[in-house]
């Protein structure tokens, strides 16, 4: 049980910099999720934490204390690994109660132990077993059995799913975060899984490029993305972007977007009049969740919604409902756009159909520094608490 | 994950303002490179020590017994203005250009028809690869009865009825150097037949399905899309022959002993003759240094690409 | 310092006298490096033994088998360099002056004046024992080399006289060719090449020839034409064997003419100790004469101990003894017999001797008397071992190049002498 | 490779297995030839052998050549048969195994597992001392052993085995280990468990197999070793290959063929024997002494 912060954390492999300066706080207690694309620094950041590798500078403190620069073995951690590191040629009891034997922990007690944990995790038949006599879950359940068996202060998780069948994944998912509620200790966990961030996560850190994007909790970041990056990491299908030109008007503005195919289409959105001044007759980028633009023609919504019209490409049915995707207007043209629609949707590909947008869940963006500087979700008021933070270490 | 252990060393040797301690006491921290100690202690003297002195002692005027007086080349030039020495290089053209060729046919052609899913293959490939577990000492003494004019191949060929035939080339001053390629083959074909044959198993299947399918001939299959994907085994092949003939030693002394007279000596037995039994160290320090670099041209640029793709593999 | 080892020296071998008459008097160990592994040379170091473990002395014998003494100088050459050498070492010819010139020998000088040794050992070993006037190794037995020995049933039941000449020899072997017997008998090893050639330029019977030859590789001698003349010879040797002489040992090649496979053999007198050692008799089983022409030359060859500086008076002591075990007069002649070569004292009783050793005896008598005692070439007596190299090298190509002329080979042999 | 069904097989097709499998049996007697001349040869009187018929079966089974061979065979003074030798041969392989293998296993564990600043470059330097002809340490060896005063004796023999075993073995191990996963590692480094415990708790029970193939490549390459067993011993500390040398190189008169024959054989039968039992091993040592990396 312990907090987590890390404190202005930087790391380079020769004259790559893979953190530049990473600052995070985590309360006790906390699941936090750090998500990203590869390459983005996470598991470096959790290597880091875990002692694997040495921080340039900066400080990881755990429960107030710096422990950068100390040996893993002395940071009072556990870790579970993507590929569960599980020693192949000790038994399942064995390699629960490893760390025991390093600690000089008698056979009895260790084997009294690994029951204990065993059961906890369904692997008490599996005891005397070796891990390649295991499937791929149970194995990931020894290899948190052999975190568990330490009880430490913070858990560490790197990507520890990622190898599993998407079935099975969603199995684990719900086991571990019903392990973090019985435990309460502090977990972080790697993952570049969006979904398994959303799912899991009390607080989520998003990574790019060995920066800080965005921290908050799971609805913050989807609903209030501080940047385009976050907007069309987090949520799957990800975020529409359609770029237009805002006009100052009373109560807000309204934005002219140029169709793909030339025709024109306007939403009014409800801007702070600062900012409408600020961005009158300048381009900027609208943020759309998919599942906030809607088929007109078979859902009626209320006065929330502005309907515009928009080429319809390809539809792809889905079961429950159906995939319209859409050309965006965005320079390059190349980026597609999604809409879901009704499974009974009556729309035709290649005709211009009628979409609703759910003005409500919009977000703008300037299109050259790529921050949000609009949540319509927060109804017009400063942008939030997290993304001071992240516009802070960003800028 | 750990992403410094891809990293080549030089990226590692980056400035880093403060080092992970993999342990608490300076001896935990330190245990790795201590556990290697020993041995580069002993390889510094044993290997690169010792080839130091062999290379030193070569440009010395040590006969009878080292006497470390510098004469910078002059036991080189002797060398090179040695007839026998002269012998023995030629000898290893020929030997190791015969039988690195005929070894790398023969064990290509051997994996090739191994491959084709053949019955009792494992009995088979025991049989070829034999020979690579005995010393040449014990087959030699077999394969210089059979080459015996008298008492070998010759005498059985009469003994059909072909009363002319003759296979003296043991004997003969002009041919014995062959005789040591043929049992050089005979104990190394089975070794690079293995090698051509993981390098087949290695192959995707579908290539050969799809050749198929477009019509081509098994031959033209072979010749045109597998034998060319076999590169990498033919240059490890190449490379292990020209170092196995550089370093052949046992085999020459078993079946020839450098005979008849001087014409089978290879720089291997050349090295021995001078630096033992001659008792003039210097030109014996000398051979063996000509030994080594010819060695290293060729191993140092494989180690070398062999390790660098290896690291790149890994990172990748 | 030179002072203090005569002195060492003198009462060294004063305590050997005494214990030649008290025994089991002296310590001190004897550590010896040699390669007589096999049958009279074996029997000859036992015998050695005996006589100097008699005397209190602990043996360590270090024999060596491998190589013809390969193996043993090069455990005598490590030992050496890591300033540890043993007590005796065995050599050849110039062996023992390449070793004298580092100066690692000890000096016998006293005790060789004490025991006389100069005015009994034949004068052409001298230059082998003594170096620069001190001397620093003791003869153990000395060889002839220019030896035929024939299988007397085959030459008896051709008709074959023992060839007293070249041309003889040439008609013999024309006799035993027409008669399905190979002619000669040879073990086709470099040594054994070079060895026979030895044979060769004494047939000439022409001591000057010789020493231009051996001992001083005249070049205008060896571009002449006895020296063609003899290459010649050995070419026509080369052509008188079967074809799987290459690389067989000595010891097969005696045994092809015992099963009268071929008539005839040439090699050193220790082919005739092998024989003996075979249960033949010589004048019954087999006849011996000189290679044809060479009957008032002789050609030696001897084996040697020598002696290197070691610390311990006791040790010292035991080298004093054991030279002079070996130079003994009883020990000589026994030794002489085993081995079936001949002492090294002139004053050793002659009585036991079979024909052949008798009449080898009265050959180098005959051939000192004309500068025709000569120290062979083949064996490194009369050149040093690199100029000995390079006839064996190119002899031994030479012999089994059959297309190899006389005047290449000569030119081969000229050229590796220039080189050195 | 070929598992496409094409149809029926042709004619052509079928002759050309048979052919495929004829050439293949020609090979295999080529190979075989050696041996199979060593063993009858072996089996059979001095005088049957000397009346010719190579390839013959024994008329009469003789075993005069292996009792000789084992109980009389002459190496120099020595006239004690082979065994004497086969036990030399025996201290110093085994010796020459386990030392190294040991010493290669901690090697590989740490040049792979616990990398360093320069571990590549180490890798390196050692690796190349596999490939180097070992005529170019020769000499100076033969001086260090008689310095220490080893020389010509067993234990210099072992020695030398060992130091240059050494770059052999630590290549296996460090090969083997390299592909272990560096997780595995990283759990312990965080577990807490130690260098050694790890070592001997988790990487070395794992590493059997690519123990075996150093174990077997350390046993033969050191019982076939000529090179070295020739410079650096003397009679009582000759191994097998220099008994067997000498004893069919120095033949006392008529060559005994049986006797050669048989002691070759008894001088192989060791690494024959391994050969037949690990072959599978044996090849990946000599795959993996040849491709490296």
């Amino acid at each position: 049980m312990a907090t987590l912060e890390i404190v202005n954390v930087r790391k380079s492999f020769g004259s790559v910099e893979v953190l530049k300066g990473i600052d995070i706080a985590a309360e006790d207690g906390e699941f936090l999720v750090l998500v990203g694309p590869s390459g983005c620094g996470k598991s470096t950041l959790l290597n880091a934490i875990a002692g694997l590798q040495a921080n340039d500078s900066g400080e990881i403190r755990i429960d107030g204390r710096d422990v950068s620069g100390l040996h893993p073995k002395d940071r009072d951690i556990a870790m579970v690994f993507q590929t569960y590191a599980l020693y192949p040629n000790l038994s399942v009891w064995e390699n629960i109660a490893f760390p025991l034997e390093a600690r000089g922990v008698s056979k009895a007690d260790r084997r009294a132990e690994a029951e204990r944990v065993a059961e906890l995790l369904h692997l008490t038949d599996y005891l005397d077993r070796k891990p390649r006599q295991l499937s791929g879950g149970q194995r990931q359940r020894v290899a948190m059995g052999r975190a568990l068996v330490r009880d430490p202060q913070i858990f560490l998780f790197d990507e520890p799913l990622s190898n599993l069948d998407a079935k099975l994944r969603v199995v684990m998912r719900t086991e571990i975060k019903k392990l973090h509620r019985t435990l309460g200790t502090t977990m972080v966990y790697v993952t570049h899984d969006q979904i398994e961030a959303m799912t899991l996560a009390t607080k989520i850190v998003v990574l790019r490029g060995g920066e800080v994007q965005q921290v908050g909790a799971p609805d913050d970041v989807y609903n209030l993305p501080a940047n385009m990056f976050v907007a069309g990491f987090m949520g799957s299908p990800s975020m529409n972007f359609m770029e237009g030109v805002l006009a100052a008007d009373a109560g807000g503005a309204t934005l002219g977007i140029t169709r793909p195919d030339g025709g024109s289409v306007s939403l009014h959105l409800p801007v702070p009049d600062a900012l409408a001044a600020r961005y009158d007759g300048k381009r900027v980028v609208i943020g759309v969740r998919p599942e906030a633009m809607v088929d007109a023609e078979s859902e009626t919504r209320d006065g929330t919604y502005q309907q515009i019209e928009w080429p319809l490409e390809i539809l792809e049915p889905t079961g429950a409902d159906t995939i319209a995707v859409l050309q965006s207007n965005l320079t390059g043209g190349e980026e597609e756009m999604v809409a879901r629609f009704s499974a009974r949707t009556s729309a035709r590909p290649g005709t211009v159909v009628p979409l609703n947008v759910d003005t409500r869940a919009v977000v703008l963006f300037d299109p050259d520094s790529e921050e949000a500087i609009f949540h319509a979700a927060a109804s017009g008021s400063a942008p939030p608490v997290a993304l001071a933070v992240a516009n802070g270490s960003g800028a | 994950m750990a992403i410094s252990e891809h990293l080549p060393a030089a990226a590692k040797a980056a400035p880093k303002p403060r080092t992970l301690r993999t342990g608490t006491t300076w001896v935990g921290r330190n245990l790795p490179w201590l556990t290697l100690l020993p041995t580069g202690i002993l390889g510094a003297v044993f290997i690169y020590g010792f080839i130091a002195l062999t290379i030193y002692t070569s440009m010395s005027a040590s006969k009878l017994i080292p006497d470390y007086t510098f004469v910078g080349f002059e036991q080189w030039v002797k060398l090179w203005s040695m007839r026998r020495w002269g012998i023995a290089v030629n000898n290893l053209f020929v030997f190791s250009g015969l039988f690195i060729a005929i070894a790398t046919v023969i064990g290509l052609v051997l994996a090739i028809l191994l491959d084709q899913r053949i019955r009792h293959e494992g009995t088979i490939r025991t049989v070829i690869l034999y020979p690579m577990a005995l010393s040449f000492i014990v087959t030699g003494t077999a394969w210089k009865w059979i080459l015996n004019p008298g008492l070998g191949i010759e005498s059985l060929l009469h003994d059909w009825g072909f009363v002319e035939a003759q296979f003296d080339w043991l004997v003969r001053r002009d041919r014995a150097i062959y005789t040591v390629v043929l049992a050089a083959v005979w104990q190394s074909s089975g070794f690079i037949m293995a090698i051509f044959l993981a390098s087949l198993r290695g192959i995707d299947p579908s290539i050969m399905q799809s050749a198929m399918m477009d019509g081509a001939s098994t031959w033209r299959i072979y010749r045109r899309i597998i034998i060319p994907q076999l590169r990498p085994a033919f240059f490890t092949a190449v490379v292990i022959l020209l170092h196995m003939a550089i370093k052949s030693y046992d085999l020459v002394i078993a079946l020839t002993n450098g005979g008849p007279g001087t014409a089978t000596d290879l720089p291997s037995t050349f090295m021995y003759d001078y630096a033992f039994d001659r008792s003039r160290i210097a030109i014996g320090a000398a051979s063996a240094t000509m030994m080594l670099f010819t060695i290293a041209a060729v191993i140092v640029p494989y180690l070398y690409s062999e390790l660098r793709s290896h690291n790149r593999s890994r990172t990748s | 310092m030179k002072f203090l080892r005569t002195t060492t020296a003198l009462i060294a071998s004063g305590t050997i006298a005494l214990s030649a008459a008290t025994s089991a008097m002296a310590e001190g160990k004897l550590d010896i490096i040699h390669w007589w592994t096999s049958g009279g040379e074996l029997a000859g170091i036992e015998l050695l033994r005996s006589n100097i473990e008699a005397q209190g002395i602990e043996w360590i014998d270090a024999a060596s088998a491998g190589g013809a003494g390969t193996n043993a100088r090069t455990l005598f050459r490590t030992r050496v360099q890591a300033g540890d050498p043993p007590a005796v070492m065995q050599a050849l010819g110039t062996e023992v002056n390449e070793w004298a010139e580092t100066g690692i020998l000890g000096d016998l000088t006293a005790l060789a004046e004490e025991e006389g040794w100069y005015d009994l050992v034949p004068e052409p070993l001298h230059p082998f024992m003594n170096v620069d006037g001190s001397t620093v190794a003791v003869p153990a037995v000395w060889s002839q080399i220019n030896w035929v020995w024939g299988n007397k049933a085959i030459f008896d039941e051709h008709g074959v006289a023992v060839p007293q000449t070249w041309d003889e020899l040439v008609a013999a072997a024309e006799t035993f060719k027409a008669a399905g017997i190979t002619p000669i008998a040879h073990g086709g090893q470099p040594w054994q090449d070079t060895a026979i050639f030895d044979g060769i330029l004494v047939s000439f019977d022409d001591p000057d020839f010789y020493r231009k030859v051996a001992f001083e590789q005249d070049r205008e001698t060896l571009e002449g034409p006895m020296f063609r003349e003899a290459m010649e010879r050995l070419r026509w040797y080369s052509q008188q064997l079967d074809e799987g002489s290459p690389g067989r040992e000595w010891t097969q090649a005696q045994a092809m003419v015992l099963n009268g496979e071929a008539a005839m053999s040439w090699m050193g007198d220790w082919a005739k100790g092998w024989r003996v050692a075979q249960g033949q008799q010589a004048g019954v089983d087999f006849i011996c004469f000189p290679t044809p022409g060479s009957n008032d030359m002789f050609v030696w060859l001897a084996d040697f101990f020598f002696f290197p500086k070691i610390e311990g008076e006791a040790d010292n002591a035991a080298q004093q003894a054991f030279a002079s075990a070996v130079m003994e007069q009883q020990f000589q002649h026994d030794f002489s017999l085993i081995k079936n070569g001949l002492p090294v004292r002139t004053d050793v009783d002659n009585a036991d001797w079979d024909d052949c050793t008798r009449d080898s005896i009265a050959r180098a008598e005959r051939a000192n008397a004309r500068g025709g005692l000569v120290a062979s070439l083949g064996f490194a007596h009369s050149a040093r071992s690199d100029v000995q190299g390079v006839f064996r090298d190119t002899l031994s190509e030479f012999v089994n190049t059959p297309d190899m002329s006389v005047d290449e080979g000569i030119e081969i042999l000229i050229d590796g002498l220039d080189s050195l | 490779m070929n598992d496409i069904v094409l149809g029926q097989r042709s004619l052509t097709d079928r002759l050309l297995r048979v052919a495929l499998y004829g050439v293949l049996i020609g090979f295999m007697l080529f190979y075989l030839a050696p041996l199979y001349v060593m063993v009858v040869t072996s089996v059979k009187s001095l005088e049957e052998i000397l009346a010719g018929g190579l390839m013959n079966l024994p008329k009469k089974l003789d075993f005069y050549g292996w009792s000789e061979a084992w109980n009389n065979a002459c190496v120099g003074t020595e006239c004690r048969g082979m065994a004497p030798f086969m036990w030399n041969s025996l201290i110093a392989s085994t010796a020459a195994t386990i030392i190294p293998t040991a010493i290669g296993a901690l090697n590989g564990y740490a040049l792979s597992l616990w990398r360093f600043k320069g571990s590549e470059l180490f890798f390196g330097l050692l690796l190349f001392g596999a490939f180097i002809p070992f005529q170019i340490v020769l000499l100076p060896m033969a001086s260090f052993l008689g310095w220490i005063g080893w020389s010509s004796s067993l234990v210099g023999l072992t020695f030398t085995y060992i130091v240059y075993g050494l770059p052999f073995t630590t290549l296996y191990f460090r090969n083997f280990f390299v592909s272990f996963p560096m997780d595995l590692v990283n759990a312990a480094k965080i577990d807490g468990i130690g260098y050694f415990r790890f070592f001997w708790r988790v990487a070395l029970p794992s590493s059997v197999p690519i123990m075996i193939v150093s174990i077997i490549w350390q046993f033969t390459n050191t019982w076939n070793d000529f090179l070295f067993a020739s410079t650096m011993t003397k009679l009582e500390s000759a191994t097998v290959m220099v008994a067997l040398n000498n004893f069919v190189e120095v033949a006392n008169g008529v060559k005994r063929y049986n006797v050669d024959m048989a002691a070759a054989i008894i001088a192989g039968l060791p690494t024959l024997a391994v050969y037949l039992v690990a072959g599978r091993y044996f090849l990946r040592g000599l795959m993996a002494g040849a491709v490296k990396g």
